[in-house]
């Protein structure tokens, strides 16, 4: 299992944590005014990318605190623990280790275990 | 005050304390309002602990303490000083006393028993004495207080049957 | 007779114990594995192999083992247990697998004289059999020879789990392993070695090729360096644990078993699973042999060289005096010399390499001790009735000779055991040197040490090891390591031997556990599945219980050669989490049978259990179901008494398990308006209202009553399954969306007991238990609520009912709430107060058209769809859910709608989850799918209106009422016909709730 | 049908030492374009390949796949098959799918091992009752076989199976007797055998880097061999399918996550049927080789390894030892995991899109495999034609902004 640092309890086992999802995603300040294919954007729709990837997880059996996080959904590595209130690390910080969009990272993914 | 378990290496005592739930924001007006009310000043760092032979004052999380009162306190007073606190808007005191089960596990191999039940890091370097964790055992969120060479684990009530069934049936196996 | 053992074998005590297989008793000795306890009494027929049934030996000396897996029939008939593993003592009972009706004679040995049909992939291309054979004659037959062992019987398992947390973990207690360990002592590094076998040592105890270490036997340094690492403060050991799995964030998993060599006592867990956390793991796991293909290298009396030499060292048992030996590398010439300690001589060494390649100390020692020496030769195959008899050999000049044996040892080198390295992500790498792959690249805090990392040099071990442990900063150590073979490896690339036999029943196998030969390979190939993972699959080649451990390399090297490209080209296949097969009951723990979850109980559990209450599971808790009036009611005649009595006189309910949350906060007002769909702008303090919540796509979520004490102060109550969801989803929203709203949260759902009393006598039974309370209708009105002190404890009593009666819903604190409880039950006896369960709360809120969570709604129903438009906060802003309820299916005029439904013929009943047609009857054999309108969600029979009562969620429904429709039946054909009526079936205008 | 497989073809390759079986499928390099490019080389891929070249004779067609043949979910399933979902329209497309399940073995001339043991969901509270008797019902109006059976029936079909003393004993199950398993990669070797008598192009370790539009109509595909023209491309490349539409400037409402499976040691036969477990996330069925194969529920994160949490396998496992005691005794002898696509409603998209000519079919979560032929059948029909099938009309992406949703969250709370 992942180990998360949890910014205020410290590292845990991420059994004890729930995830959020898609980070940065703000709720429109004034629903009524989107048409009906925005409002399901909001709703239904989240991004999904093998690589970088900003989410949020609660330490729901802890302090119940909801914190973000950056990730490579391509090796599970967290790369990065950030709270609310800090604002948004830019992605070039970041570099994946895909070799192409939908590729396999050359170590990590578990299923290419020999070196190319 | 009744004992579960006691083996020359654990020890594991069933105890019942006034507990009270505090939610704020920490700075300064909060804790002089604590300060005025229970007479205690509460904790600032996450998870520290301070404590006396008569209370416990911990801060679990970014906005939560529990006051827990290791010597028994005449319940009018818990149930006035939680109302004054909750005539401040910005702080919100629950009474927490009945609804938990306490119990003190002591004794040389407690870390290794308390594994057989958490994951959590019981090691002195990830989890020194006198701080406090939220986390699960036996499946259960539980808190767990750290104080010299014991802890104070506390749960809610509706478990009791089910956590001290599991503790009972592991230390002979 | 006693068994035959050798002289000073350190591992094994003296002690005799008595086993049975197959019926037959034999005498062993204590710390025998059951395969040295067969080997000591010369049995080599153990199985028959899974395809073929072909007859079977012991192949290897441990975790590796290919065929020999048995029954342990006083451990519960445990299937597939590896004889080269599982220890002996007295009383075990074994039985061999997979043969009928014995061992020596199988009828499935069918299969080998059909084995040329038996191709690869036969079962892909046949069996397809006229319409029905597959189902009734092909499968049957097909499954009863599949699986090996047979099932288990009646076992309930007290495995336990231990979880550790340490900073290095060593998986190995050899010669690597202990080295690292010693390096550790005392250092501040909290350090767990962990060692499959009971003893440590590994190639130390397990083979002849190291003579001395710093001038003392091998046997004495070990014992003083375990000596030394258990007086250590921060080293445990953990022996018979053999590491299973490798996660991500280094966290390993490996399996105690507690009664090794032991009988089990069933009171006690006989297994452990550890669960280690660890900051660096040291992978000091070693090596395995791999063997070679040549013709029937599956008979009994084929064992792999090193293995043999094991069985010498480490169990004191002689397999064979005269064994042949086939190699195509240096390491065997310490067999030789194990033999010769034990005035035994191979009959033959016949070595692949040329002979200019072979040492020279090796050709020396073997004319010394005149061995019969075939250099640039190699094994064509052999041959023997059920075991090994002639061993034919093809000499360097392309001659083929045989010579009789019983025993034939092949070495095809060996394989870093990179496994558990895979698993760790890892990338490894092709080395031709020792022609195997090594791990290369870590992806985590993984270092690999000795043979496991490629390294088979004892001369620089110390040194890889300081270096690659130099991080530790904990100081250099050497040894003076001494062996019995030349210290580097030499090898011969060597997978398959050439053999002219065309017969179409000579086989050389590739997996022996799976019966895959390598034709079955080419022919794959052939076929087009010459992709290395597609091959697996077709040809299950290393799909075994033992994962080709001595297998797989040798089939990616024969595939290079069709495919003629480099071996690090065809690449492995992925290496699949276990390392070796895992005990289910060692993974499930203690958290399974009447653990598995945890069981919530409300104060007041004891009373109910005392007045027979039958319990129903509620999420975790266990809620009062119905409470039995005598042993013979039945659950209907319990549900119409409390429904009837609650009616006219008065019932209560344990409602202690409502989640209950307390939000309080300068923003409190504006957080509620968010949260649920009702406005609580203009709500008076002191009052509450039914609420209900949704989901961001304006579906039902939860419903509740909220109480105001005043604009920053609310109590909500939530369903009792809902309740840590909807704590969770307030505390999302507060976090994540709005953190500007100064508002807290608390749960308190175990902080307060929660009765709920009704019935027309409610008042009076309250004003008694409650004197000092004013109950009546003006001081108290429906839907307001008081808090008081009672007993000098927080309560609250709130005017509200989910019955449709007048009616009460107490908290008090849990401290009183049992002897609160008996005094109601003092008081009411004489208004004729019953205990009703959740049963008689269904048909009472029923009654009067209320919804329950999760049965009238199901996630795809908005509060418009349940007549409860009013209670939408039409002037609020925004509020979760809101935007969805106006898109344009959700705004849909035909959408369903909540109605009521009663028979035309008042004594039928309509059952729950049926659905309304409009056709009088449905066809026996429906073909066509048939319309309806919606289904039923609730149906009970009144005992207050003495008819069926039903609410139904019905297309464009609000519009129906007063029409005919059909209900179907669970089996019937004949519709129910019925009416729809309006949902609220008693007092519709509420009298009795604001009386 | 050129290559004819059975008993015989057995018996007279046996004769020549099984040295000259022919090659079931080529392995080309890609031609310079296509009519139909297919992305990715599953079950569903290989199939809408098959059924574009046999029901609509579009014959220039070619899959494209990363890895090898069946290496995604195809291989990676619990091989289940069943059509008792709750909504019309799911059923009717799982039906259509099991319908052609039985007789894709006759169909396709390669054994697909297609068991109809039947399948039984448990119901382990009344609240699972209520919601089985209500599917059981609207299976039936839909023309399906699924019946209810108490907890003594349960036993006859399942004589290990421990109902009462356990902590939510079993109340009784919703049974499709047509429900059943098969073998997985048969249906990919099957599907890709006969596209390719049928001359579709099978193309493997060929990975498709983008997918190239110019205004608004798709052109072809960039791969690791090279760009490839196309005048229709449809992707099925379940869980990176919506990595793949990104690239062609669509977005999918997909979320990627874990979802693990792990097999037994084999044993002798001891389950006979496919019993699935939704509260307690437990399924199980009993493989011909002797196998006990067991399903666990998804991951709670996005993730492209292949490979999910350990403490997913604990739960499962804790729940299998719990309703199947003797399992105590047994060993997990494999764990693994796929990559599974999940939509918000737990229904998949057969769909077009607004790049004219690029098609989408993905989002079938944790239950794919089922419908393999008949996702196949109604693609290659979208395809083709331009137009859904009225099979896969209500599979649009439109759903997720009318609302018009069909949510098989209380079937697949995580269907397998």
């Amino acid at each position: 299992m992942i180990l998360i640092n949890c910014p205020y309890c410290g590292e845990r086992e991420q059994s004890e944590f729930t995830n959020g999802g898609e980070a940065h995603v703000i709720r429109p300040k004034d629903p009524d005014s989107l048409n009906d294919k925005d409002w399901g954007q909001y709703v239904f729709y989240r991004s999904n990318p093998k690589g970088i990837f900003y989410e949020r997880w609660v330490h729901s059996h802890g302090c119940r605190k909801w914190f973000n996080a950056v990730r490579d959904t391509s090796t599970d590595t967290i790369l990065k623990i950030y709270k609310l209130t800090d604002n948004k690390p830019d992605i070039s910080e970041f570099q994946s280790s895909l070799k192409s969009p939908s590729g396999e990272p050359a170590v990590g993914s578990g299923n290419f275990a020999v070196k190319k | 005050m009744t004992t579960l378990i006691s083996t020359d290496r654990v020890n594991i005592i069933q105890k019942n304390f006034q507990q009270i739930l505090i939610r704020g924001d920490g700075k300064d007006q909060f804790n002089q309002i604590i300060n005025k009310e229970t007479f205690l000043q509460p904790p600032s760092k996450n998870l520290e602990i301070k404590t006396s032979d008569k209370y416990i004052f911990a801060k679990n999380s970014f906005d939560q303490w529990t006051l827990v009162y290791l010597v028994e306190q005449d319940y009018k007073e818990i149930i006035r000083t939680i109302s004054n606190l909750n005539s401040n808007d910005e702080i919100l005191a629950s009474d927490y006393s009945y609804g938990q089960v306490y119990f003190e596990v002591s004794g040389e191999n407690k870390d290794e028993f308390l594994n057989k039940l958490t994951q959590f890091d019981l090691r002195n370097k990830k989890f020194p004495d006198l701080s406090m964790a939220q986390t699960l055992i036996a499946r259960i969120d539980c808190y767990i207080y750290k104080l010299n060479n014991k802890y104070i684990i506390t749960c809610n009530k509706s478990y009791e049957d089910y956590f001290k069934e599991r503790l009972t049936d592991l230390i002979n196996l | 007779m006693p068994a035959l053992r050798n002289k000073d074998c350190n591992y094994i005590s003296n002690k005799e114990i008595k086993i049975t297989f197959d019926g037959k008793s034999y005498s062993a000795y204590e710390g025998d594995t059951i395969a040295s306890a067969l080997l000591r009494n010369n049995i080599r027929l153990i199985g028959r192999s899974f395809k073929y049934h072909r007859p079977r030996g012991i192949y290897t000396c441990g975790i590796e083992e290919p065929n020999a897996l048995v029954q342990i029939l006083n451990e519960h008939n445990e299937p597939n247990t590896r004889a080269t593993v599982k220890k002996a003592y007295d009383g075990i009972n074994i039985s061999s697998q997979n043969r009928w009706p014995s061992l020596s004679f199988d009828i499935g040995s069918i299969n080998n004289i059909l084995s040329p049909i038996f191709s690869a992939g036969f079962y892909y291309k046949t069996f397809m059999g006229p319409k029905g054979f597959w189902k009734k004659i092909y499968e049957p037959l097909i499954r009863r020879t599949a699986g090996l062992g047979k099932p288990p019987k009646n076992f309930r398992s007290k495995s336990i789990h231990q979880n550790h947390n340490v900073d290095i973990l060593i998986v190995g207690g050899g010669l690597s392993g202990l080295i690292a360990a010693k390096k550790l002592i005392d250092t501040d590094n909290e350090v767990l070695l962990v060692e499959q076998d009971s003893f440590l040592g590994g190639i130390l105890k397990n083979s002849n090729k190291v003579k001395q270490i710093d001038g003392k036997n091998v046997f004495e340094w070990v014992k003083e360096t375990e000596k030394l690492i258990l007086k250590s403060k921060n080293i445990k050991i953990l022996k018979n644990t053999l590491v299973t799995t490798y996660n991500f964030t280094n966290h390993l998993i490996a399996l105690e078993d507690k009664y090794s060599g032991k009988k089990i006592d069933v009171s006690k867990s006989e297994l452990t699973l550890h669960k280690i956390r660890t900051t660096h793991t040291i992978l000091a796991n070693g090596h395995i042999e791999r063997f070679i293909s040549f013709r029937n290298n599956d008979l009994p009396g084929v064992m792999l060289a090193s293995s043999f030499e094991k069985y010498i060292e480490r169990y004191g048992v002689t397999p064979d005096e005269k064994p042949v030996i086939f190699t195509n590398n240096s390491s065997t010439v310490s067999l030789v010399k194990s033999l010769i300690n034990l005035d035994c001589k191979p009959s033959a060494y016949i070595d692949a390499r040329k002979e200019e390649d072979i040492e020279d100390e090796t050709k020396e020692y073997l004319s010394k001790n005149n061995i019969l020496f075939y250099p640039e030769s190699e094994v064509e195959g052999c041959e023997g009735n059920k075991k090994v008899e002639k061993v034919y050999i093809r000499n360097s000049n392309n001659k083929i000779s045989s010579i009789n044996a019983t025993m034939l040892c092949p070495s095809g080198g060996f394989n870093p055991d990179i496994h558990l390295f895979t698993q760790s992500k890892g990338l490894v790498k092709w080395d031709d040197k020792i022609i195997s792959f090594k791990p290369d690249t870590a992806f985590q805090n993984t270092i690999t040490l000795g043979s496991v990392s490629g390294n088979y040099e004892f001369k620089n071990l110390c040194n890889e090891i300081n270096k690659k442990l130099s991080f530790l900063k904990v100081g250099d150590l050497n040894l003076e390591i001494e062996t019995n073979i030349r210290d580097n490896l030499s090898i011969k690339e060597l997978w398959e031997t050439k053999t002219n036999k065309k017969s179409k029943w000579s086989k050389s196998f590739i997996d022996l556990h799976n019966d895959v030969t390598t034709k079955d390979l080419k022919q794959a190939i052939n076929e087009g599945y010459d992709r290395i993972e597609h091959l697996k699959r077709y040809t299950t080649n290393s799909m075994g219980t033992d994962q080709g451990k001595i297998s797989s390399i040798n089939s990616l090297g024969i595939v290079s050669k069709i495919l003629n490209k480099k071996i690090a080209e065809v690449g492995t296949t992925t290496y699949r989490p276990p390392y070796a097969p895992l005990s289910f009951a060692a993974i499930a723990g203690r958290s399974t049978y009447e653990y598995y979850d945890p069981e919530r109980k409300t104060p007041i559990h004891n009373w109910h259990i005392k007045n027979n209450a039958i319990f129903e599971d509620v999420g975790q808790w266990k809620r009062p179901w119905y409470f039995k009036k005598n042993e013979t009611e039945t659950m209907h005649q319990a549900v119409q008494r409390e429904s009837k009595q609650t009616r006219q006189s008065a019932g209560i309910l344990d409602g202690s398990t409502l989640g209950k949350i307390e939000i309080k906060g300068k923003d409190a007002l504006e957080f509620m308006n968010l949260m649920y769909t009702n406005a609580f702008t203009k709500m008076k303090p002191m009052t509450s209202r039914y609420a209900l919540m949704l989901g961001e796509d304006g579906m039902i979520m939860d419903d509740g009553i909220i109480c105001k004490i005043n604009d920053k102060h609310f109590l909500a109550t939530t369903t009792s399954g809902g309740a840590p969801k909807v704590f969770a989803h307030m505390e999302e929203f507060l976090q994540t969306e709005w953190p500007h709203l100064q508002v807290y949260l608390n749960s308190i759902t175990e902080q307060f007991t929660t009765f709920n009393i009704s019935g027309p006598k409610a008042r009076e039974i309250v004003s008694k238990v409650f004197s000092d309370i004013d109950f009546s209708n003006e001081k108290f009105p429906f839907m307001t609520f008081k808090t008081f002190n009672y007993k000098n404890t927080q309560a609250r009593i709130m005017r509200a009912s989910f019955t449709g009666e007048l009616g009460y819903e107490i908290y008090i604190s849990p401290q009183h709430a049992l002897e609160l409880w008996e005094l109601i039950f003092k008081y009411g006896k004489d208004f004729d107060l019953v205990p009703y369960g959740t049963e008689t709360m269904h048909l009472l809120r029923a009654e009067k058209g209320y919804v329950v969570i999760g049965q009238e709604t199901d996630g795809t129903v908005t509060p418009i769809d349940i007549n409860f438009n009013w209670m939408i906060g039409k002037k609020k802003k925004d509020f979760i859910g809101k935007r969805s309820l106006t898109r344009s299916d959700t705004a849909r005029e035909d959408r369903k709608r909540l109605v009521g439904i009663v028979p035309l013929d008042k004594s039928q009943f309509i059952e729950e989850g049926q659905h309304i047609v409009e056709c009088e009857n449905l066809p026996s054999k429906i073909k066509t799918p048939i319309e309806y309108l919606g289904h039923i969600s609730s149906s009970y029979h009144s005992p207050n209106l003495n008819h069926c009562i039903s609410m139904a969620m019905i297309k464009s429904g609000n519009k129906l009422i007063g029409k005919k429709l059909f209900v179907s039946t669970p089996k019937g054909t004949k519709n129910i016909p019925v009416e729809i009526v309006s949902p609220v079936f008693i007092d519709p205008e509420n009298k009795r709730l604001t009386s | 049908m050129k290559k004819k497989y059975s008993i015989l073809s057995l018996i007279k390759n046996a004769f020549s030492n099984n040295e000259n079986w022919e090659k079931m499928w080529e392995s080309p390099e890609p031609k310079k374009g296509y009519d139909v490019i297919i992305v990715g080389g599953g079950g569903h891929g290989l199939g809408t390949a098959y059924y574009l070249a046999k029901e609509h004779g579009i014959k220039n067609i070619a899959v494209i796949e990363k890895g090898w043949l069946g290496g995604g979910n195809t291989g990676r399933n619990t091989t289940i098959i069943r059509s008792n979902y709750l909504w019309n329209e799911s059923a009717h497309l799982y039906d259509h799918s099991v319908k052609l399940w039985e007789n894709l073995s006759e169909e396709l001339n390669f054994n697909m091992m297609f068991s109809q043991r039947g399948v039984m969901n448990l119901a382990h509270n009344e609240h699972d009752i209520k919601e089985m008797k209500r599917r059981i019902s609207a299976n039936r109006l839909n023309g399906l076989d699924t019946q209810w059976v108490d907890t003594k029936q349960i036993k006859e079909l399942v004589p290990i199976m421990n109902t009462e003393n356990l902590r939510y004993p079993v109340l009784g199950a919703a049974f499709q007797p047509r429900g059943g398993v098969a073998r997985h990669d048969a249906v990919a070797w099957g599907y890709a055998l006969r596209s390719n008598e049928m001359g579709v192009d099978i193309i493997q370790n060929c990975e498709v880097k983008d997918i190239k539009t110019d205004n608004h109509k798709v052109q072809g595909v960039n791969t690791s061999k090279g760009f490839i023209r196309a005048n229709k491309v449809a992707v099925v490349a379940s869980g990176h399918t919506s990595v793949l539409a990104q690239t062609a400037g669509v977005r999918l409402p997909l979320q990627s996550r874990p979802l693990q499976a792990l097999v037994s040691e084999p044993i002798k036969p001891v389950i006979n049927t496919v019993v699935m477990s939704n509260a307690v996330h437990a399924y199980v069925s009993q493989s011909d080789k002797g196998e006990l194969v067991i399903g666990a529920g998804t991951d709670g994160y996005n993730s492209f390894t292949q490979r999910g949490g350990y403490d997913v396998i604990e739960e499962t496992v804790r729940a299998i030892v719990e309703l199947y005691p003797i399992f105590g005794k047994m060993k997990m002898l494999r764990q693994w995991g796929g990559i599974v696509d999940i939509c918000p409603d737990a229904s998949p998209i057969i769909s077009k899109c607004e790049v004219k000519g690029l098609y989408f079919n993905c989002g079938w979560g944790t239950g794919g495999f089922k419908a393999t032929p008949g996702s196949a059948n109604v693609f290659a029909h979208t395809v083709a034609k331009d137009e859904p099938h009225k099979i896969n009309e209500a599979f649009n992406l439109e759903r997720f902004s009318n609302g018009r949703l069909i949510d098989e969250h209380g079937a697949a709370a995580v269907a397998h």
